[in-house]
């Protein structure tokens, strides 16, 4: 892959696409907001082996029009954005889930979909399919995984 | 466009209106089908249980490509036919296919296609067909 | 001639304490026997009905017509296991559901049905204070939810339970008033104003005519009272999953079952009694009992149009209907029913 | 027993009847207030997203069938949009139209089922069936075009599988006749009850603000002010040539998202009547992805499409790396965004109007836990 460049360029489909590093993600952003973009669609994490690509997609309703805004992380470590949206706060716990993705200053950062034990992050290109893993109920209530198949199901 | 809100009305006489409705349909006929007496009509293209034309497959493994849950695997068949050299087959495990027609789209003989035939319970814990019974008609297929 | 004074005319060598015990006894039985098998008729067409009004066919399966499906899932519900959890308590756990299904089944006694050819009036009990008996019956029934949602220690049956008691005491009181609103009447015309065969004996035209009001609201609280559909906040399916019988399975769950059906045919026996003429009919041939029974399948229907159409009014809304509107229209009722007797004597 | 200031823990869901499927919703009670609400979700998580990593780009609209399951080709649609901008092969004019009969379709078949379910969910058990009935003569279209009632796999990349046959458009046309008196009639008995008005006016109010904020789409952010529809904002398939309008609605209260579904119904119906008028002859399928091309299509790139599903806006994130298949799939579910707000509109409210509220969002967890 090619170094990384903070800039702006077209998509494929003639879409503005942002780029920033992850230091200047929130303030880009908090910026982008205020011109009227206030609609968070997606945030996406893109696993690209020696880097995670984090991409943001933004709708403003006035202008009706999207842009994306990408940066990477090598430590897989991003500033969070719930302060700015609070629709971020599920969409950062999922990515968190299946990137594993940590966003710095998320109030609640836990696992969304899958028990909170489960081992390693399914989105992930190293993750390991073969190792199948188990979900049962404990007497709390609580979801668990576990690799036992005789435990879960 | 704004949606308008019902306007006041005078109590009770709407919801009588639609018991009044409710009632009506007592004396419309069921539209429920009774299963195995009678059974519901199936157009041309409703499909399930997949069939193969052992004589027209060539042994491509298109099908065992585009499957999307692995439920196609390719089996070796001890039979002669000219055009299929390696001699593999296709057998299906019915318990996973999901009838996604991918493999009649993209079989290039037309050897492999689905048809209406929808009554596949067994007793059998085991949903797979050999290539052999893919090609014989469902009642002929001991299970 | 009644079905009580023949029976009893069958044992009256055995002396007058061995032929008493004896008639009421068999004429019990006799009752329990019809009356279950009216609720599972009431169960039955019920399941037609709405099936027909959902444009379905509705049980077909067992039996011609679907006929013996009720006995098939009585008897599966009697081989069933009855679950019980861990931490309910005990006694009133097992007492709830008979208390339910005794209540209703002791109501069934007070009633009067009319005559009906050779058998003479129908009957078990004709007491002289038949109507303060029978609602005295019928608040047996919420004690048995009551206490079903209490001991089976489970947040939706304790949630349901309230629920139910709730409602119980907002719509019992106009329903009483609007009772007494036919006493009233009666009282002017019959010295016996409390037994139930003597005010629809003395009435010149049906009391729902002369009533409308004291229909309506009666007519209200017994809905409340059978809790369907829209007052069905006590066992309410979508939100409190069953409500007091959550925890119930088998033949106890049965009995909560057949209660509730149980009290919409009572229900509308005791509506059609009161309001729209019972036994009365235009011909004296002794039909009094068919006359009854029209009229109550006629209210029943109603009642399942009702059931099947209603959205579940909200509890609070519902406390509110009770006080606020219900019970100034029972008096209401109640002071134009005495004002109808003093000065023009109906 | 509890005292009466205390709090109750009550666990709605995972297996009760009013949660349409899976939900669990740890709510605090106090009585029958409900002070606060925390959803949990995943108890129907395949991770769709990675099992269409390991497929070809033609295998994965299955895994796009699943998700929003009662209203199949919509969400087909949604994937094709992305998958085709990301492959560079483009339907011909006859499939866009039927793709937009078929989306539209679909959004109907959607809006019945949740109208047959709030009903049950309000304790009205008739107009259920009803609904189904309605629904039936659309499965009927679907099944007699793809074979399939539900997931019906029916739209394939550069086209769609087979074509609209005669029979098809009679179908399609018999429906468009029939359809708006039903509905009426089915509206009919919910608006011009008086309970269910009293059940849902003025009950679970939501802010445009928060709803912005909590990245709510769909039926719901009309109903509270913004005129959003991916339809009108980015017209895609062929709905810059028909002609709809947008319900919206100030109140953004239930029956607002109620009448504000209702009218999208209408407008449904609308643009199926002019699709079939305009539906033009010719070919139903890119040549380029038929066959055995349909595994050796190869792109590059990435590329964020969205469409106006029937739950709101449905958006896919496909990259590719040159490959066969798919290098990373994501999907913006509507739901999941949908159902978030509950923590807002949960707090406060009785059990009966939680139940209701959770109604008139319409969840799918087929498309919220993927």
């Amino acid at each position: 892959m090619m170094e990384f460049q903070p800039g702006e360029e077209r998509g494929k489909d003639g879409r503005r696409i942002i780029k920033v590093r992850k230091e200047d993600l929130v303030s880009t952003l908090s910026k982008l907001k205020s011109e009227g973009y206030i609609h968070l669609s997606l945030i996406t994490g893109v696993d690209r082996k020696d880097f995670i690509e984090v991409v943001y997609h933004l709708h403003s309703f006035e202008r009706n029009e999207y842009i994306s805004v990408k940066t990477v992380t090598y430590n897989s470590e991003v500033p969070s954005v719930t302060s700015l949206w609070k629709s971020a706060d599920w969409e950062e716990r999922e990515e968190y889930d299946l990137v594993g993705i940590r966003f710095i200053g998320h109030p609640n950062l836990k696992r969304l979909f899958l028990p909170e034990n489960w081992v390693g992050h399914p989105l992930r290109k190293d993750y390991d399919l073969k190792n199948v893993q188990y979900i049962n109920v404990d007497e709390e209530g609580e979801d668990y995984a576990t690799f036992d198949p005789g435990d879960g199901w | 466009m704004e949606v308008k809100e019902p306007g006041r009305k005078i109590p009770l006489v709407g919801s009588l209106e639609g018991i009044m409705t409710v009632f009506k349909h007592s004396l419309m006929k069921p539209v429920t089908v009774q299963y195995p007496e009678e059974k519901e009509y199936t157009p041309d293209r409703f499909r399930f249980r997949i069939f193969l034309k052992l004589d027209d497959c060539v042994g491509c493994t298109l099908c065992e490509q585009v499957c999307p849950n692995k439920s196609i695997k390719m089996e070796t068949v001890k039979r002669e036919n000219p055009r299929n050299k390696r001699m593999i087959y296709p057998d299906v495990n019915f318990g996973t296919c999901t009838v996604c027609r991918n493999c009649e789209e993209i079989c290039p003989t037309d050897a492999i296609y689905l048809t209406h035939v929808f009554e596949t319970s067994r007793t059998k814990n085991s949903f797979l067909y050999s290539p052999e019974e893919l090609s014989k008609p469902e009642d002929e297929v001991v299970k | 001639m009644s079905l009580l004074s023949r029976t009893y005319s069958i044992f009256s060598i055995l002396g007058y304490y061995a032929s008493t015990f004896i008639t009421y006894l068999i004429d019990s039985i006799i009752l329990l026997l019809v009356a279950a098998v009216a609720i599972i008729l009431t169960i039955y067409f019920f399941r037609k009905y709405m099936a027909r009004v959902q444009l379905r066919i509705g049980p077909n399966r067992v039996g011609k017509y679907g006929t013996l499906q009720l006995i098939a899932d009585a008897l599966k519900l009697m081989g069933k296991e009855s679950i019980l959890p861990r931490l309910r308590d005990d006694l009133p756990y097992k007492v709830a559901p008979i208390l339910v299904f005794t209540g209703l089944m002791i109501a069934f006694s007070l009633l009067p049905y009319g005559s009906f050819f050779w058998i003479g009036d129908v009957f078990i009990s004709n007491s002289g204070v038949g109507i303060i008996l029978l609602f005295a019956v019928l608040a047996i029934m919420p004690i048995g939810e009551l206490l079903a949602g209490i001991s089976s220690h489970n947040k939706y049956s304790l949630t349901g339970a309230l629920r139910s008691v709730a409602k119980d005491i907002s719509f019992e009181v106009p329903m009483m008033i609007s009772v007494l609103a036919i006493v009233v009447m009666a009282s002017a015309r019959t010295p016996e104003s409390l037994n139930i065969a003597s005010v629809v004996s003395s009435e010149i035209l049906p009391y729902g005519i002369l009533q409308p009001l004291g229909l309506f609201v009666f007519y209200i609280g017994m809905i409340a009272r059978a809790s369907y559909s829209p007052f069905d906040m006590g066992e309410s399916e979508s939100e409190l999953v069953s409500g007091y019988s959550t925890e119930y399975s088998g033949m106890r769950f049965g009995l909560f079952y057949v209660g509730m059906f149980g009290t919409i045919l009572l229900g509308s026996f005791i509506v059609s009694l009161f309001y729209l003429g019972g036994y009365n009919g235009p011909y004296q041939w002794n039909l009094g009992l068919i006359y009854l029974l029209i009229k109550a399948v006629v209210v029943i229907v109603i009642s399942f149009t009702v059931w099947l159409t209603m959205p579940r009014i909200r509890i609070d809304k519902f406390v509110n209907l009770g006080w606020k509107y219900l019970f100034p229209i029972s008096v209401i009722n109640l002071i134009l029913a005495g004002f109808l007797t003093l000065y023009l004597g109906w | 027993m509890v005292a009466m200031s205390d709090w109750v823990e009550l666990n709605i869901g995972p297996h009760h009847p009013s949660t349409h499927g899976v939900l669990r919703l740890k709510a605090r009670v106090e009585g029958e207030m409900v002070r606060e609400v925390e959803p949990v979700i995943g108890y129907l998580h395949r991770n769709a997203e990675k099992l269409c990593e390991n497929t070809f780009f033609c295998d994965n609209i299955i895994y796009f069938d699943r998700m929003d399951y009662v209203g199949a080709p919509g969400m087909e649609v949604g994937y094709l949009e992305a998958a085709e901008k990301l492959l560079g092969v483009f339907p011909p004019e006859r499939a866009v139209w039927i793709r937009t009969i078929m989306a539209e379709l679909s959004r109907i078949a959607s809006h019945l089922i949740w109208l047959a379910a709030f009903g049950l969910e309000l304790g009205m058990l008739t107009p259920f069936f009803y609904c189904f009935d309605l629904r039936e003569s659309i499965l009927t279209i679907f099944v007699e075009a793809s074979g399939s009632r539900l997931l019906t796999n029916y739209c394939s990349i550069g086209g769609v599988y087979q074509d609209f046959n005669e029979k098809i458009t009679d179908e399609v046309e018999k429906f468009v006749q029939d359809a708006p008196k039903k509905v009426e009639e089915i509206n009919s008995l919910f608006i011009k009850n008086d309970i269910f008005i009293s059940r849902n006016k003025g009950i679970g109010v939501l802010d445009k603000n928060v709803a912005i904020e909590y990245g709510v789409t769909g039926h719901m952010l009309r109903a509270s002010g913004v005129e959003y529809d991916v339809r009108k904002a980015e017209p895609y398939l062929a709905y810059s040539k028909v002609n709809f309008e947008i319900p919206t609605s100030t109140k953004g209260d239930n029956l607002a998202r109620y009448l504000v579904r209702i009218e999208e119904i209408r407008q449904s119906i609308k643009i199926i009547s002019q699709s079939i008028k305009k539906l033009p002859e010719g070919p139903f399928f890119n040549p380029k992805a038929k066959k055995s091309m349909m595994i050796r299509l190869r792109g590059d790139g990435e590329v964020y499409a969205r469409t106006e599903s029937s739950k709101g806006e449905f958006g896919v994130y496909i990259v590719g790396d040159g490959g066969v298949k798919p290098y990373r799939v994501r999907v913006r579910s509507p739901s999941l965004r949908n159902l978030s707000v509950m923590r807002e509109l949960g707090r406060n409210v009785m059990i009966a109007d939680l139940v209701s509220i959770l109604g008139t969002t319409d969840l799918v967890f087929g498309e919220i836990d993927r």
